[in-house]
């Protein structure tokens, strides 16, 4: 059986980085997860792309209004205190550098933080919707990703192979096995899943990591 | 007495010609033209572009003209579903046009052509593939890459509801790309789930001025 | 005593350039009284660049609200069906040439449509507002002003001395005297005042007027 | 629990030093921050950027800062009126500098510097001494200035009725630039007429998302 964190515990460890008060947009993914792991007392208040500040959570069965969707499509609330603007509104917020971070699904992060994560290209089409512009816009881009592909192969990469949806914008890489800084001098492992050993995450990691001085294991 | 209001939706559509560029609103299944859509696809014209923010998907929205075989083109940000689509497979098999837009830049070149901008910076797309071809420029040490604005002939939104000079109000998620569409094309068609009397809407919260609306259609709140 | 129409005929006549359903901009100074002179049963919506559209009548004396005030500083109601907005959108909305038409007042207009009506040089400052953005916004433009200075000298010039607002932008000229259309060709009058000759104008004309074949008198 | 309400205007502006920029809402006597701009005149700071639609006038809005002589340079629309003003006087005195924008130059300038655009191409000002010096382009046959976005360090704004989160409505002209200067500034200081709880503004008719504003403090209705 494959070890570390679940997609579960990869958002909870995600939303750690939450702070109070902060403004924050999910992408598609293991981050829209992380709605559901907001420590109890914290104030977030969730930005959804297409024009809502003040994600709520989804409404209980039978209450679902058509016209109060997610990205995903997915049937949402709002909270009290919470905004609704077009997405052109909404677009200006988030180019506008006023969200505090923003929390996003990869195919691929390099060494330097580039990030791919909206085409595959055997597929031949992608989709790039609003990540292009959250990458650029978000004042903190942490990426939540499994950290291998299905066939092995490591998705943190020295150059990516995949098209970019962004230059140099990563952050933070939280994976199943590990938290990873992108550092002005490379990537570094700041935290490793129960189980693992630094070794072994490098092992699985296409480019070079080094250790943080604080160097802990995942609390989720 | 100013009255902007249509018998129908194929009324409303009535002149839309082949080959026309069409806007159409909505964000997944929200704020979808729906009864605009369909009596485009009644009429049955070809060869149109459509800019939008997807491709359609589930027989919905753009899905419905893609499947009639009456786009030629689309500008979108999110062509390609979780699912595998009508339009990605006409798109794989060369049969349709694609010109992929990051999402906020699309929004701000609809805003742009709405409201006169001849072009503007942004730093979306630096150093990716849609940036290529593009002229870049490096203001205050950050890089940018000019965009132009997007006009259509047509804007087909949906609204929740409308006044007969044209103001609209949007609910929830529905409102996305409406209200800057609606200022982006020479001709601007909105349905409506609820038409009332001018005077009704209250004048802070109106989200689409009248002016920008040229035709208005009710089109009841869908089941 | 001097002849030609007086402020409020001025207004009337540019008055009659509107049309069922026109949706436009007045400007200070004469086109502010062209809000009293509109047909009775005509639909045209007023936009009020800081952002009404549908500007109505003045309150009644007692009823005026602070926050409901026109470019001139003048209390405003607005009109059922109105909308309001920010500068910005309001702008987006002029520039974006969604106005039908804006009236506004020139210190000079030139041959070929120039307009200057900002700054009057020899007072070493000026007040753009929104004059130059209604210039290349509205789909028309009318100028409304006295045909000559205190002093008698040709408002309507081969070439503006005063700084412009705009080139090549004024489509329809109302004056004291006459109603001049700034044609491909340059300068054409369309109508004069009661009680004046084409020769008159001309003579109070810095410019060469070519005479409409439809040349009539002005009618209010 | 975010609570963005301040227990004054003179500790909303508390940290506002000399030679900062600042954007003042308002236009004509409609929307000014006047508590702001009192604590901020009480506060005597000098040597101020002002970036405000007028210069002030009547002893209202930035005429207190102009006649206290706070002001260093002013970027306007409108700085002179009918009558004349004190910063008129200032300025043809060589005492403080103007920079002249056409009003829809400056919304627009203001909402890019909000938005992240770079730069845009407007008509405004073409052929004009307002164009000289600016960067010119011809798109789609027609003549264009470069313009870029500006940005201030501290927005001071009036709004109608706010909530602790700071979302704002505003009431008539009143609107006016408040809504794009909260957008544009580091720090965005509303004085609001009412101060609700959160949750009391309806979502669909926020005009101010909190997001843009940091402090807000509630000054009541002006007498």
């Amino acid at each position: 059986m494959r070890g570390g964190l679940t997609r579960q515990e990869i958002a909870k460890r995600a939303a750690q980085e939450l702070r109070e008060g902060m403004y924050v947009n999910l992408g598609m993914g293991i981050p829209t997860l992380v709605t559901r792991c907001i420590p109890t007392g914290l104030t977030v208040f969730l930005q959804s792309e297409h024009g809502i500040l003040g994600l709520g959570p989804p409404p209980p069965p039978g209450q679902e209004d058509p016209d109060f969707a997610d990205a995903s499509r997915m049937p949402v609330t709002v909270i009290p205190g919470a905004s609704l603007f077009s997405s052109a509104e909404s677009f200006a917020m988030i180019r506008g550098r006023h969200l505090d971070m923003t929390i996003l699904g990869a195919f691929q992060v390099s060494a330097r933080g580039d990030l791919a994560n909206w085409m595959v290209p055997e597929r031949g089409v992608g989709s790039i919707g609003g990540a292009m512009d959250l990458v650029y816009g978000a004042r903190r881009v942490v990426v939540t990703m499994e950290h291998v592909t299905k066939d092995g192969n490591p998705r943190i990469v020295e150059r990516c192979s995949y098209p970019l949806t962004g230059r140099e914008c990563v952050d933070l890489i939280v994976t199943d096995l590990a938290v990873i800084e992108v550092g002005n001098d490379g990537l570094v492992l700041k935290e490793v899943a129960p189980g693992e050993t630094p070794q072994e995450v490098q092992a699985k990691t296409g480019a070079k990591l080094a250790l943080s001085p604080e160097l802990r294991e995942i609390r989720v | 007495m100013v009255n902007k209001c249509y018998p129908s939706a194929t009324a409303a559509v009535g002149d839309i010609g082949d080959g026309a560029t069409i806007m159409f609103g909505g964000f997944g299944f929200c704020g979808i033209p729906d009864r605009l859509i369909e009596a485009l696809a009644r009429r049955g014209v070809k060869n149109l572009t459509g800019i939008s923010n997807n491709c359609g998907l589930g027989g919905r929205g753009v899905d419905i003209l893609v499947r009639n075989r009456q786009i030629r083109k689309m500008v979108a940000t999110f062509p390609a579903q979780r699912e595998r689509t009508p339009f990605e497979e006409q798109y794989l098999a060369g049969q349709v046009e694609l010109e992929l837009v990051p999402q906020g830049t699309f929004a701000e070149r609809i805003r742009a052509g709405g409201a006169g901008v001849g072009g503007f910076y942004t730093r979306t797309g630096v150093g990716t593939p849609l940036a290529e071809g593009k002229e870049r420029r490096v203001i205050a040490g950050e890089e940018y890459v000019l965009e132009f604005p997007l006009r259509a002939d047509f804007a087909l939104i949906h609204a929740y509801r409308g006044d007969p000079y044209g103001n609209l109000i949007y609910r929830g998620t529905a409102r996305n790309f409406g209200p800057e569409m609606a200022t982006a094309a020479d001709v601007t068609i909105a349905e409506v789930e609820e038409l009332v009397e001018v005077g009704e809407l209250n004048p802070e919260a109106v989200i689409t001025p009248g002016i920008y609306v040229d035709r208005i259609v009710a089109v009841g709140r869908a089941p």
